[in-house]
């Protein structure tokens, strides 16, 4: 495979760094090499949060990125900040709960899902995030749903409860990126 | 009538304005700032005493309250 | 849980590692973008039996390790530029009175308050400059997490070995970044330490740990029994070449992080065509010169790169001196050269050698 | 956007042109902005923009600089007292001088700039803002925090036994003979957040006079994990029976400590 | 060389073993002397020789490590508690631990250092030297400078108005809740030196339970440009009224300000 | 007395000379061997309404500095090796914040506490690593009470010119001794400074003297301007060449007390037929390549002279490379190398050169 | 007969021990010791009544006292 | 002239600083160059104290000497750790009144003379160091009397009782080394 990474970018609590390090698991049970890193706290609060995950079956050099393969934007900040800065056809996964318009740039590949609503539909608001990942795994096959369902599983060992929910709420968005990208 | 004026791209819905009105007055809305919060704002403003309480405790100095003189 | 492929932070990775070699007592300050270490130890030691103190600030931190390393234990700190700035003074007092202790710094962008995002503008500080006096202690800088790992058990062995005070470097990239690591399955090293100061038994004279020497002859005395010693640190030189074999002709030179995403630009260059290679200190100090006395004969030119403005490159360019040409490329303040920035650096070096 | 004040209407409240108009970077109900803007408020009532020059620390307040709208420097972590003499000593003394400091920047490694500040008389005015933790590093334990309370490197509660107390800077600095004002206050309530101001303006009015401290005592919902609501409630419910909101000095109220002494450093009297 | 004991006397006084041989370096009739040998009396009379950690400070007493035969550790100015936190922290609980420091390294560089690890109730043992000067470096003025004494630095006399008043540390240290026991006494007579001596014997026995200080006021004739005789003269004159010879805090004597505090750190009760 | 020969010591005329540059504000801490500063300036400076005050310890002195320097007045403070190592992070703000503000560092025995006897063990911190980040300042290194005078006035000027702290560094030699010196007449340079925190008049912006950028791109942009800043400060070099005019055989390169006492041994050397002459970098930052450079071709040896083990060489080293050989000669812990030792350091070469 | 033991070699010449002496029974001689100072000297040792005060207050630990057991 | 140097030994109070200082000040006013060198604090006390003026019509070189042309010694502990580092046949002048021994090395210049009792007879038992002055200009010549005296009423110039005495106890050294050195 080449080398791919993914930005993954929201406000603080929407659980962007939850679903990095669940996909960075993901990758690495795989067999993969894998970094994962936060935009660590501007030590500022508010505004957005983002990390990126750079996945490859080579050793990774760098694991900042300024033109990412993908993004996946949980809110309109986020969505302003990284479609331009994507990789010709590059992919951006949309959350059309909070973000009320389409990808500007013409070239990019896109998954539209309205991972609020979903995820409230599965019972859990809170797993808007996992859906995000799921369009964002169904999208692009970096690695297997088993390898993150596992990953789910241990990420929330402690809270089977959650597990469940959010595995559901990942297979959903999973789901919902099998008609797209357009 | 008395009148509050929230500043809603400051508003960070901390809701300290919320829990200091005595009348009630105050509540979070639907909307969403450009920061992302869903900013308060005032129902029922003939309510208002102008007591000033709510811009006293908002921690962004997002508040302005102004009383309206008596007549005459 | 050696031997297990884990996913890591880097600053939790090398607190895991210190644990693993045998330091069970930490003393530091919180600082951005390392405090997870402190945070880690605050609770992974105490179950252990360990210490783990928050210091009332950095100057406090690095006394304290000097009285529980003179003491006789592994102990370690760790902090990020300014506040390892602040701990310039008692290093010093470490060096002088021969206290074996670890020091992380997590470098962040300076100068002053700078900010918290990853750099490397400390290496001056760390290899010339951390404390008054004629002294050097090891500096190993790491360019994994996996490697941070590795090197945090050699650190403290090199501090007992030498008695004297070891520094890891990373930036925070290295600090914040999490990825794979596996913990080696080896029973830390023990080391005898009869000078500790941990109650004078009735059959011997009482230990005394201790920089001052009022008489310039007995202090000169010590000074040269500590520079035989930084002398020998010199076997202690690490580095790595890496694609250098087949003679390239142009050699990057990077440390930490700066060198992976080097590695990454060296692959994609190879891919065109391009025959570059990489040199890469591990050891800052002692200076890995003699890994890179060979490369300088059969390569073309030089290209350092840091995530500062250029402090590396003035040990390159002292070493290579005018036998070959040696370039720099730097961002600062926090910006990460990216992999597009060295290509292009050196297919621009590439050009003009051709030109020349 | 604040409208224009109607001709039939007065003001109870508008926001002080002391204050930028920087949106403040701090989490949603962080006392640090009440205080910002009752600092602000005493330095417009009392007509001294022109002659204020402000100090801040590092802490989560380290871009104070961009919410004061006066000469500001930026001091290094705890030493603001220090950057704050050096400012007072040098500029004329109808300048108002004022360092604003967290407990992590003042209290612990701060903690030598600012005794020795206020034992030599430093005519400044410090506000300090106690909130029981180390906001900016994301919620490490402070020498305030309390017996118990879970930061993240007090994993498990601080514990006494290890740690200590709570230190309470205003009781140690009345034992210094100098202070002209030290005081404690909360911002935890309307009552508490109008007493303050008014201790900041007596600071204020005072700091010719001598040394003037102002302790808040402040929330951290982030910091403290709980909703800014429920912060208030747990600081009024845990801090203050250990911080005391008392006025420990003030001209007229001079605790036995402060008394000065003035020897004639005569070895005896029939000398 | 002193002489062997004949078979029918008594020793009122002999020189203790905890003591080198070595001669003091300290100017005629310096107290540090008496100090030293004080500590090493109650180390030898506890039988503690070999589980005494010492940490001597930067000041006059620099050398300390040359005089007491006890395992010991020379720290850097002011840091002598930090390093006796660092050694007590990782030694068997049974050691015990003392710093000696002079008042410039105690109560001005090393101001942080003395109150958070008094704050953090360390298991150490702080005897303080309070000889109102620099000593070492030749006479400079300390923080607990007497009001119009001439130092080199203060060559009009300590002006209270620039440089405040002395700085009392007992007092303050007694704000605090974990110190065991907190007392001064002086050197300036033998009823001094003998009371001194049972303050330092009861702060080593106390210091399993906590932090234990012990400042001793001292003389400095050669700072003070004065004889030794007519030093301790000065010293009961013109000190002993600022700095009372006094037991603040010991077990059974406990101020107000030492209770504990142990709140449940709910919001509210009906939580 | 301006004009006049005064037989004074080097620590009270560098104390004078800053007060006649302009300096009424100093804030220090007392150590050996330099306390004479402080003393000199608490008589001095009230009666000038300047501001003489005891800080509690070198951080918070440094840290004054700041205050006052950025509210725009001359400043300065002064120490010896320890001290100054605790002045590191604050320095570090001081370049970050661009404050101009003097220090001045009479080295001593190191590491650690190591003794009060003159030494020049800091010159590597000094030029390389005084704090954390990308930085630097100009370092005057004057050889004798006089020019110890003469720089005082020029490190005023270049702080503000540059808006950078300048650093004066010398052993205790210099410090303790006596010597005849006359002070310059002239006037201090005035400095506008429209930036100073002073109050916010209404005609003006607010200032504000910051070192923090959290935005990297930001903080790199303010750090590249410093560092166009520092590559102006090339051109304060400053040298001596001495008895270099007739290409000797063998230069010496020492810098202050040792380059007075290379400049007696080079008599004798030169009295008994040796061809020997000096070469005294005055700014050990920027080092003054400049004018070594025109000495490397002619000069058949290089002999480094330093009462340390070996800093200033490396600089020579790194410029000669191995275009001449570069020996060494050093004493530390407060030894001051002597004339005989320095001649018969100069034979040996001499004798090894024509033995070549 | 009660012994104070002065160690010569150690005294400083304070004269602490002389002004603590009820008996005003120590003084200054007229050696000079190694160290350059003047040490002092006990005079009319019958009448020393042990009591230690001189050696209590010397910084040097220079001197020793002992006291005759009463016979019998 | 060549160059020449004395360093200057006693116990602390002895007044041996002055008296270099003195000298210092004479030959900067007989326009030499001049250092003078304390031996400074051993940040311990007692012990002896000792300075080191060096005197030259060129540039000095060093401030500090190891093997100095002669030594003023005042005390016992003086002179056993300065005679042994004299340059050959360099200079000692002994104070008799506190050194009981004679020089110990048969190359060197010597000068006896009994300071304090001299100082002593002259009214002012602390012009001992005047008198030892004295006898090392005297002995060496290195600066006219005329401008020590000058110096030394310069010295004490708020004190000219002192300067009297001191003088006169200068001229007595002064006398005293006429007949020597042996
Ligand atoms: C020398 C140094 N040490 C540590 C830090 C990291 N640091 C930044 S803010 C802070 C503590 C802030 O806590 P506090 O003063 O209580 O302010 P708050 O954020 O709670 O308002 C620390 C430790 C630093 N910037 N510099
Ligand atoms: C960091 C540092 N700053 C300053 C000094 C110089 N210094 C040595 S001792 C001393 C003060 C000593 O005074 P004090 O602690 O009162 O002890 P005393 O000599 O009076 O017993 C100072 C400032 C130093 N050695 N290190
Ligand atoms: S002014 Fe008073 S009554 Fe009106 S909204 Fe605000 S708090 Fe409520
Ligand atoms: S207090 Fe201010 S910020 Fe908080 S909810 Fe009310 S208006 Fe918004
Ligand atoms: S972390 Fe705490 S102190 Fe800092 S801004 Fe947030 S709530 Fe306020
Ligand atoms: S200078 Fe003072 S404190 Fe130091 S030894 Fe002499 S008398 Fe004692
Ligand atoms: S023991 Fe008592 S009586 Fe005897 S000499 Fe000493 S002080 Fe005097
Ligand atoms: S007290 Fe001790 S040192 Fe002082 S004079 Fe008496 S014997 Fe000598
Ligand atoms: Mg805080
Ligand atoms: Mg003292």
């Amino acid at each position: 495979m080449a080398g791919t990474d993914v930005v993954m970018a929201g406000f603080g609590g929407q659980g962007l760094m939850a679903i990095g390090k669940i996909l960075a698991k993901a990758a690495m049970d795989e067999g993969l090499q894998v970094t994962w890193l936060p935009s660590y706290g501007p030590e500022m609060r508010g505004g957005t949060a983002n990390c990126v995950v750079v996945i490859d079956d080579q050793p990774i050099g760098s694991p900042v990125v300024r033109q990412a393969h993908a993004a996946i934007v949980m809110n309109k900040q986020s969505i302003d900040k990284f479609e331009p800065t994507l990789v010709d056809h590059g992919l951006l996964v949309i959350n059309t709960s909070l973000i009320d318009r389409r990808a500007e740039r013409g070239d990019l590949r896109t998954v539209y899902v309205a991972a609020n609503e979903v995820a409230e539909s599965e019972g859990s608001g809170k797993a808007a995030n996992m859906v995000m990942l799921g369009a964002y795994v169904g999208a692009t096959g970096i690695v297997s749903p088993k390898a993150v369902e596992y990953a789910i599983a241990k990420t929330f060992e402690e809270k089977p409860k959650a597990a469940e929910s959010s595995v559901r709420a990942f297979r959903r968005g999973y789901a919902a990126a099998q008609g797209q990208p357009s | 009538m008395n009148r509050v004026v929230i500043d809603k791209d400051r508003c960070k819905a901390c809701e300290m304005c919320v829990s200091v009105c005595n009348k009630e007055l105050i509540e979070i809305s639907d909307e969403l700032n450009a920061k992302g919060y869903h900013p308060v704002e005032l129902h029922d403003p003939e309510q208002c005493t102008a007591c000033g309480l709510c811009a006293l405790v908002c921690p962004e100095g997002g508040i302005a309250v102004y009383k309206a003189k008596k007549a005459g | 849980m050696a031997g297990q492929r884990l996913l890591m932070k880097g600053t939790e990775a090398i607190a895991e590692a210190a644990i693993r070699a045998g330091c069970h007592h930490f003393f530091g300050y919180p600082i951005t973008p390392q405090t997870e270490i402190p945070e880690y130890m605050s609770v992974r030691l105490p179950p252990l039996g360990g210490t783990y103190l928050q210091a009332e600030s950095e100057v406090a931190a690095i006394n304290m390790l000097y009285g529980a390393g003179g003491a006789g234990v592994r102990v370690m700190t760790s902090s990020s530029s300014p506040g390892v700035a602040l701990m310039s003074e008692g290093f010093s007092y470490l060096v002088g009175a021969e206290v074996p202790a670890v020091i992380v710094n997590i470098m962040r962008g300076g100068p002053g308050l700078g900010n918290i995002a990853p750099a490397q503008g400390d290496y001056l500080e760390m290899t010339r400059g951390f404390g008054h006096g004629d002294m050097h202690a090891i500096v190993l800088a790491p360019s994994t997490v996996q490697e941070a790992v590795d090197v945090m058990g050699l650190a403290f062995d090199l501090a007992d070995e030498y008695r004297n005070p070891v520094v890891v470097i990373g930036d925070g990239l290295l600090g914040q970044m999490m990825e794979p690591v596996s913990f080696p399955d080896t029973e830390p090293k023990v080391f005898d330490k009869p000078w500790a100061t941990t109650g004078k038994a009735k059959s011997r004279p009482r230990n005394i740990t201790n920089s001052l020497y009022l008489d310039a002859d007995q202090l000169e005395a010590h000074v040269r029994d500590l520079d035989v010693k930084f002398q020998r640190m010199d076997v202690e030189q690490r580095a790595e070449c890496w694609m250098t074999d087949d003679h390239p002709e142009i050699v990057i030179v990077a440390y930490g992080t700066m060198a992976r995403i080097a590695k990454t630009a060296i692959r994609q260059l190879r891919a065109k065509g391009l025959s570059v290679g990489l040199y890469r200190p591990i050891t800052a100090w002692p200076f890995p010169s003699r890994a890179l006395e060979p490369l300088v004969e059969p390569t073309r030119a030089f290209l350092t790169v840091e995530m500062s403005l250029g402090q590396l490159v003035q040990d390159i360019r002292a070493q290579v001196g005018r036998r070959r040409p040696v370039s720099f490329y730097g961002r600062a303040g926090g910006v990460v050269p990216t992999v597009e920035e060295i290509i292009s650096q050196v297919e621009l070096l590439h050009a003009s050698l051709a030109a020349a | 956007m604040i409208e224009p004040l109607a001709t039939d209407e007065k003001v109870v409240f508008e926001r002080t042109e002391v204050l930028t108009d920087h949106a403040l970077h701090y989490c949603p109900g962080c006392t640090h902005g009440i205080a910002h803007r009752l600092i602000a408020e005493v330095i417009e009532e009392m007509d001294i923009q022109d002659r204020t020059i402000g100090v801040c620390p590092v802490g989560c307040s380290v871009l104070a600089y961009q919410y004061f709208d006066v000469d500001i420097q930026q001091a290094a972590h705890g030493r603001a007292p220090a950057v704050a003499t050096g400012i007072r000593r040098v500029l004329p003394p109808d300048r108002y001088v004022f360092t604003y400091q967290g407990d992590g920047d003042l209290a612990s490694i701060g903690m030598g700039e600012i005794l020795h500040a206020a034992n030599r008389g430093e005519k400044i005015t410090v506000i300090f803002l106690n909130n029981a933790i180390y906001g900016m590093t994301g919620g490490q334990m402070a020498p305030t925090t309390l017996p118990g309370q879970k930061t993240t490197t007090s994993p498990f509660g601080r514990d006494t036994a290890q740690t200590g107390h709570p230190i309470r800077m205003c009781e140690m600095l009345n034992t210094l003979v100098e202070p002209v004002l030290i005081a404690r206050g909360s911002l935890s309530s309307p009552k508490g957040i109008n007493r303050a101001k008014k201790l900041i303006r007596q600071a204020f009015e005072l700091q010719h006079q001598g040394f003037t401290f102002v302790e808040l005592l402040s929330t951290c919902p982030t910091g403290w994990g709980i909703t800014p609501t429920d912060a208030v409630k747990w600081l009024d419910r845990n801090m203050t029976p250990f911080f005391p909101l008392q006025v420990f000095r003030e001209p007229g109220a001079m605790p036995d400590a402060s008394h000065k002494y003035a020897p004639d450093l005569k070895v005896r009297d029939e000398a």
